[in-house]
């Protein structure tokens, strides 16, 4: 049907319900061969019932999955070529490291002397050349989560699925891991499609990615785009840190969109989407783009100004988010890299104003 | 890894739908579907050997205006006192398995309790007898002991040796069911409780009983639905007068009464369902099954 | 145990209370066994010490042909019911109609023996009728005796009888094992059959064989409802019971049921020993198991 | 097809998981070709010789399959009429007086060809036609039963802690014995010696103990309600094992049993307890045995009619009595105990016959009926003895 091989997978219209429940709305999407692909979304927002039924742990309600352009809507897990990394738990726990790896090939019937050899190999790909013979629970839970790659690895599917592979690990642990895996992508040139609620585990990953949400397919694109152009609200308020604005269109002119928002008006660029006056619409700026200024100092005309209240200062660390409300009472974040300026420069109820370029800001239709 | 033909899955689906609902399919045939039926046949005419289509409601009659109803009911109570009894003995057991004995161990202690049911049930019954009877264990140990002069006859041929003989006969499924009741308490609770302070009576009263109120509840109503049903324990502890559900039952069956057997089960299918909805609606038995998921 | 100010002496006194009970459950058991020894036999006047009923337990024809029957049916009940728990434990987890299929699977334990006797009896007595009648009609005779009283019915009531203590032995070792791997399994490229048998079953192969033990030993001991469905054929149970009420137990006959004590008695006591004095052994395992380390 | 080839097919099909039990199933199915053994279905005190039934065997020429059989009257008629008796059994033997017409008009068992024995020339008088029993081993006047052993039941006591011969019933019901006084749960026996005792003592209109109307039998059974209300039955006794026991055990002293059960009650125990002869009358009875329609066409009646010869033999008559204390259905045991003198004790045997004589008798006996005309009236009020 589809003969473009460079298109790893590609989904129409899939939807998957449970009783009353929809897990999954008609979504739309392909993925290219040989990308690093993540589904970044809340708990419970659909993109692991997504990865599922690219696995085929679970048959579709409706549409239909084209892995390599072949549909494989029916077909159980081992006529697909895909494999898997789980969360955790997924190692067979009554066999060694070797064993473990091994087994899908041995599966196959291949010859003795192959699967040892092919073993090998991939244990040292992933690290455990010296752990061949110990058996999971002797693990970590990083040396555990290498297994379950090698495991799938070695089979030398097309496709390689992973549902929140690093969740289980520690902060430090997920960090370091994120990037072998990134690495091992390049290295094998598979197609990686990877599940996470984690944002920044997901833009370490992915060559491009998409937002999940409430059984919809959001957004996709690459992490830059995604982060600094989104064109869903959703994914603006979920991606990074942005402050949204809600306002109607007050008027739509050649210089771009003025947005009425009750207590002052935004001028900023439609950016090609078809907006008429007097439609609701949604305007995000990330919070590092936004500059306290104290009251009276001047800003150029590219930049938006707002007046508003200090309220307080969030050490960070890295950055230092500054809170200020805005006359509605909705609360504004301004947030910088620490540079060591003294705290409590600003002091609470102090009136302020804030500035970020007119080009940063994003309108949002839905 | 080559698809498979769209219509080898079919039928592999088909196999595989019909092989994990033939386990529902057997049990809706053979269990549900007669056990329903019983209702059917309770109303139909008795032949001299047999009976015949027809709508009758004389074996009611029959059992609710006659000394079967007089049974009943007096099995209803032994059976209560028994549950009531086995519990106490029971039940602390089960606690403190849970409680003091090591996770990995508990399990094999629980063992114990499946001691006896490697002897058949009417084997051990039928073997109280000479441990009760006016010269058996009991008696004798006693009389040696010097603590009563006269043999105890009470305890054989009379409703309380049918209460004995359902205690030690269901007793460990009090344990059991305890056990698994037990589940749905974690650990930490009694951490907390001695925390508090709690006296043992109180942390069992506010905090045992409501979460393990399911599984105590089923443990209950097995004893309580078995004392009704089990026909040997009065047929060979009970002397006159002791005669349950389940004799009836069977005495109905020799006697090729046919309708009446199936109306003394539909009675007591009727009183069994009437518990474990109440008992449903009392602690949402569900929660049973907590520790199964 | 438990933790660490509670009294020593309390904990032996729940223990020696514990162990007490089992002995009261016990006492008729144990009187068996002495009657066993009593070379006069039951209810007899004086006591003399004898081996002579075990050597004896084989020469009994009725026993050894009663015996014969029981193993047949408790062997084609295993083969049949502890498949079915098995699939029964696999359908519940993957059902969305939970509360049905457990109440479906589990009310056989609160329906008692006499009552569903004597509702099968009645079924299949109809069945029966049903079938000649229908034959009759149709001219032709080849299924009339299909639901007979004998072996098929008295399985029916075994299974049902056993199915229940199967799917939940089963099922709680189930509930241990994580799904995952399955799906790890299929994705390796097994089969489903070859993912439960590679996979699943070597992991819950304990309750499998907890259950299987449960069937042999449920069917053994299993009276009312075999007496009533098995027709023509005497099992170890219905053999007893047939004497106990006629000519009084035979010597032999309580020979073997101590002797089938004794081993249950030495097998429960083993494990339960070794146990206790490995305990603290097993609780590491089992710990360094459950929790994997999760840092590397 | 029978239930073993059934059952045989079901076990080809599993054959690999069979092998193990195969062996022990072989023996559980011996019984199974047709023309095997002859399949008994009786009750353990029918055999005399040996433990097991091999002296029988041995005797008749035959092969013999026992199955154990349970006492009760209704029970066995349900198995046959209802159940399938008749292809699991060749021959079976009855639970007394009115069995045989109940299964013979089923068609259950059939008429018999008593050319085939040729002890049948020996057997009592009172079987030929219009002797006292005829009636109680024919159908519509043909032959369908041979009786194997008779006797007329009366009261067992333990004449050790009592230290009187008891005559009466009324002992029975005697508040001397309150709480130590047994009767069978079996409402045939018990219903028709209660139902002796009133009338022969005046207390209630009977007009035939064995066969009460409606009436009759609401009036005795009252009278029991009233005697297990005081607290006067320590138990209701099921089977030969429980009566022996609870004479034995002395938790009775006075208990209406069979006569066997006296008699190993009294050797178990070691004590001195009695079978009398009651005053007012006994229940007298005889146990047949029938050749099933199934046995019949299997081919087994010469097998059948080889062990009835036995059974009419003196050989048989003689050992029943001195073991079990029934009463022969031939005549000649005297002379074959007196030309066996090793084999048998002459004075008890002698004994034993002559308190047969004395129960017979008394006047107010009566036949034993296991299938009263108002059979329904007698289960529903034995229901309530037993409830009350």
């Amino acid at each position: 049907m589809n003969e473009d091989t460079n298109t790893a997978v590609q989904v129409i219209g899939l939807s998957k319900n449970y009783g009353d429940v929809q897990a999954l709305r008609g979504v739309d999407l392909s993925i290219a061969a040989g990308e690093y692909f993540a589904l970044l979304g809340p708990s419970g927002g659909g993109k692991t019932t997504l990865l599922r039924l690219l696995g085929g742990f679970i048959r579709p309600s409706a549409g239909q999955i084209l892995l390599h352009g072949q549909d494989v809507s029916e077909q159980p897990p081992n006529h697909r070529p895909t494999s898997m990394v789980f969360q955790s738990f997924a190692l067979f726990p009554h066999m060694t490291v070797a064993q473990n790896v091994g087994y899908g090939l041995r599966l196959r019937k291949l010859p003795g002397a192959e699967i040892a050899e092919r073993v090998g190999a991939m244990l040292d790909l992933v690290g455990l050349s010296d752990l061949a013979d110990r058996m999971p629970h002797a693990l970590s839970g990083g040396q555990q989560q290498r297994v379950q790659l090698g495991r799938s690895l070695v089979l030398e599917t097309d496709i390689l699925l992973l549902d929140e592979p690093l969740a289980a690990l520690d902060a430090k642990l997920r960090k370091d891991m994120c990037l072998e895996l990134k690495h091992l992508q390049e290295q094998v040139g598979i197609t990686f499609i990877h599940v996470t609620h984690n944002q920044e585990e997901a833009m370490t990953v992915a060559d491009s990615m998409a937002i999940i949400a409430d059984g919809e397919l959001i957004e996709t694109g690459t992490p830059r785009a995604l982060y600094e152009t989104p064109r869903r609200r959703f994914t603006a308020d979920f991606i990074g840190e942005n402050n949204i604005f809600t306002g109607r269109v007050s008027a739509v002119n050649d210089d771009g969109v003025e947005v009425d928002l009750g207590y002052a008006k935004l001028t900023l660029n439609a950016d090609g989407q078809a907006v008429t006056t007097g439609d609701d619409v949604a305007v995000s700026i990330r919070s590092e783009l936004v500059e306290l200024l104290a009251s009276g100092t001047a800003a150029g005309a590219a930049h938006q100004i707002m007046a508003a209240t200090y309220g307080e200062a969030v050490y960070l660390g890295l950055a230092t988010s500054h809170v200020a409300t805005l006359p509605n009472g909705e609360a504004i974040l301004a947030r910088h890299i620490s540079r060591g300026e003294a705290p409590d420069a600003l002091a609470a109820g102090a009136a302020v104003e804030l500035a970020w370029p007119r080009s940063m800001m994003r309108l949002h239709l839905s | 890894m080559s698809p498979l033909p769209l219509s080898r899955l079919r039928w592999q689906r088909a196999a595989a739908k019909a092989l994990f609902l033939s386990p529902i399919v057997f049990m809706v045939l053979f269990f549900a579907l007669p056990l329903a039926l019983t209702v059917v046949w309770s109303v139909f005419e008795r032949t001299m050997f047999w009976m015949k289509p027809g709508f009758t409601l004389f074996s009611y009659e029959n059992f609710f205006f006659s000394a079967r109803l007089e049974n009943f009911l007096g099995s209803m109570m032994h059976s209560s006192v028994s549950v009531v009894v086995a519990f106490l003995f029971g039940f602390p057991v089960a606690v403190f398995i849970r409680r003091r004995i090591p996770q990995v161990a508990q399990h094999r202690v629980i063992l114990l309790f499946i001691l006896p049911f490697m002897v058949s049930e009417i084997i051990r019954i039928f073997a109280l007898r000479p441990v009760l009877q006016r010269t058996g264990l009991v008696n004798s140990v006693l009389l040696e002991l010097g603590i009563i002069t006269e043999p105890i006859t009470a305890i054989l041929y009379t409703p309380m040796g049918v209460i004995i003989g359902e205690v030690l006969s269901f007793l460990p499924f009090i344990v059991f069911a305890g056990f698994l009741a037990m589940e749905a308490v974690p650990k930490y609770v009694f951490e907390i409780c001695d925390d508090l302070g709690a006296r043992p009576h109180r942390v069992f009263i506010d905090v045992i009983l409501p979460l393990a109120a399911p599984g105590i509840f089923a443990g209950a109503v097995f004893i309580f639905v078995n004392g009704l049903g089990v026909a040997l324990l009065p047929n060979i502890l009970g002397g006159p007068g002791a005669v349950n559900a389940g004799l009836i039952a069977t005495q109905a069956i020799s006697a090729l009464d046919f309708p009446l057997a199936m109306a003394v089960n539909a009675i007591m299918m009727t009183t069994l369902l009437g518990l474990l909805y109440i008992g449903h609606r009392l602690f949402d038995l569900t929660r049973i099954l907590t520790p199964i998921n | 145990m438990g933790d660490d100010y509670s009294s020593v002496w309390s904990y032996r006194l729940k223990w020696l209370y514990t162990l007490l009970l089992v002995a009261t459950l016990m006492l008729p058991v144990f009187y068996v066994i002495y009657i066993s020894f009593n070379k006069n036999g039951f209810g007899a006047a004086e006591y003399v010490f004898t081996f002579e009923w075990y050597g004896e337990i084989f020469s009994d024809l009725l026993l050894l042909g009663a015996l014969g029957n029981t193993m047949i049916l408790a062997a084609i009940t295993l083969v049949v019911a502890v498949p079915m728990g098995l699939i029964a434990a696999k359908f519940y987890k993957a059902t969305q109609a939970k509360l049905l299929t457990v109440s479906l699977l589990l009310s056989p334990l609160f329906v008692p023996a006499d009552i569903l006797g004597s509702a099968l009896l009645v079924f299949f007595k109809n069945l029966n009728i049903a079938c000649a009648t229908v034959g009759e009609w149709l001219g032709v005779s080849w299924f009339d005796t299909w639901f007979d009283l004998g072996y098929f019915s008295a399985l029916v009531g075994l299974i049902i009888y056993t199915l229940p203590y199967i799917f939940v032995v089963i099922l709680i070792t189930m509930g241990r094992y994580p799904e995952q791997q399955t799906e790890a399994a299929r994705s390796c490229g097994a089969t489903a059959w070859q993912a439960f048998i590679q996979i699943e079953f070597p992991q819950i192969r304990a309750g499998v064989f907890s259950a299987c033990a449960f069937a042999v030993i449920l069917t053994f001991n299993e009276y009312t409802r075999t007496s009533l469905l098995k027709g023509g054929y005497d099992t170890i149970t219905t053999v007893l019971i047939s004497q106990m009420l006629n000519e009084g137990m035979s010597e032999q006959s309580y020979a073997m049921s101590s002797l089938i004590s004794f081993i249950a008695i030495a097998v429960i006591g083993t494990i339960i020993l070794y146990t206790l004095f490995q305990s603290d052994r097993l609780e590491r395992e089992a710990r360094a198991k459950a929790e994997p380390v999760m840092s590397s | 097809m029978n239930q073993f080839e059934f059952n045989r097919r079901m076990l080809l099909k599993s054959a690999t998981a069979m092998a193990a039990v195969g062996a022990a199933g072989a023996l559980g199915l011996s019984g199974a070709q047709a023309a095997g053994p002859l399949k008994l279905w009786t009750i353990g005190i029918a055999k005399v010789g040996a433990k097991d039934w091999s002296a029988m065997s041995k005797q008749a020429g035959i092969e013999i399959a026992y199955n154990a059989k349970s006492a009760r009257a209704d029970e066995a008629i349900q198995k046959m009429v209802v159940g399938d008796g008749s292809k699991l059994y060749d021959a079976m033997s009855d639970n007394g007086g009115g069995m045989e017409d109940a299964l013979a008009s089923q068609g259950a068992v059939v008429e018999l060809d008593t050319s085939q024995i040729p002890n049948w020339k020996n057997v009592l008088p009172i079987y030929n036609p219009g002797g006292s029993a005829a009636d109680t081993i024919r159908h519509k006047g043909k032959i369908v039963a041979i009786p194997y052993i008779s006797n007329a039941d009366s009261l067992a006591y333990n004449y050790d802690k009592i230290g009187a011969d008891l005559t009466s019933w009324g002992a029975l019901f005697d508040a001397q014995f309150k709480g130590r006084a047994a009767m069978q749960n079996d409402f045939g026996p018990t219903l028709t010696n209660t139902a002796i005792y009133l009338k022969e003592s005046g207390k209630q209109d009977i007009d035939n103990p064995s066969d009460m109307n409606a009436a009759e039998v609401k009036g005795v059974c009252q009278f029991l309600i009233a005697q297990k209300k005081k607290g006067q039955f320590r138990t209701f006794w099921d089977g030969f094992g429980n009566g022996l026991n609870l004479l034995a055990s002395e938790e009775v002293l006075v208990s209406s049993c069979w006569e066997p059960i006296q008699i190993v009650a009294a050797k178990k125990s070691k004590m001195d307890i009695r079978y009398g002869t009651m005053k007012e009358g006994h229940q007298t009875w005889n146990n047949c045995f029938m050749l099933t329609k199934g046995g019949q066409a299997r081919g087994q009646s010469d097998a059948f009619y080889k062990l009835m010869n036995v059974y009419l033999s003196t050989w048989f008559g003689a050992r029943t009595l001195q073991t079990f204390g029934f009463g022969p259905q031939m005549q000649g045991v005297n002379e074959y105990v007196a030309a066996n003198p090793k084999d048998f004790n002459a004075a008890l045997i002698r004994a034993r016959l002559a308190g047969k004589a004395d129960r017979y008798k008394v006047k107010g006996n009566s036949w034993q009926n296991v299938f009263p005309t108002h059979m329904r009236d007698y289960q529903d009020w034995w229901a309530r003895v037993q409830a009350a």
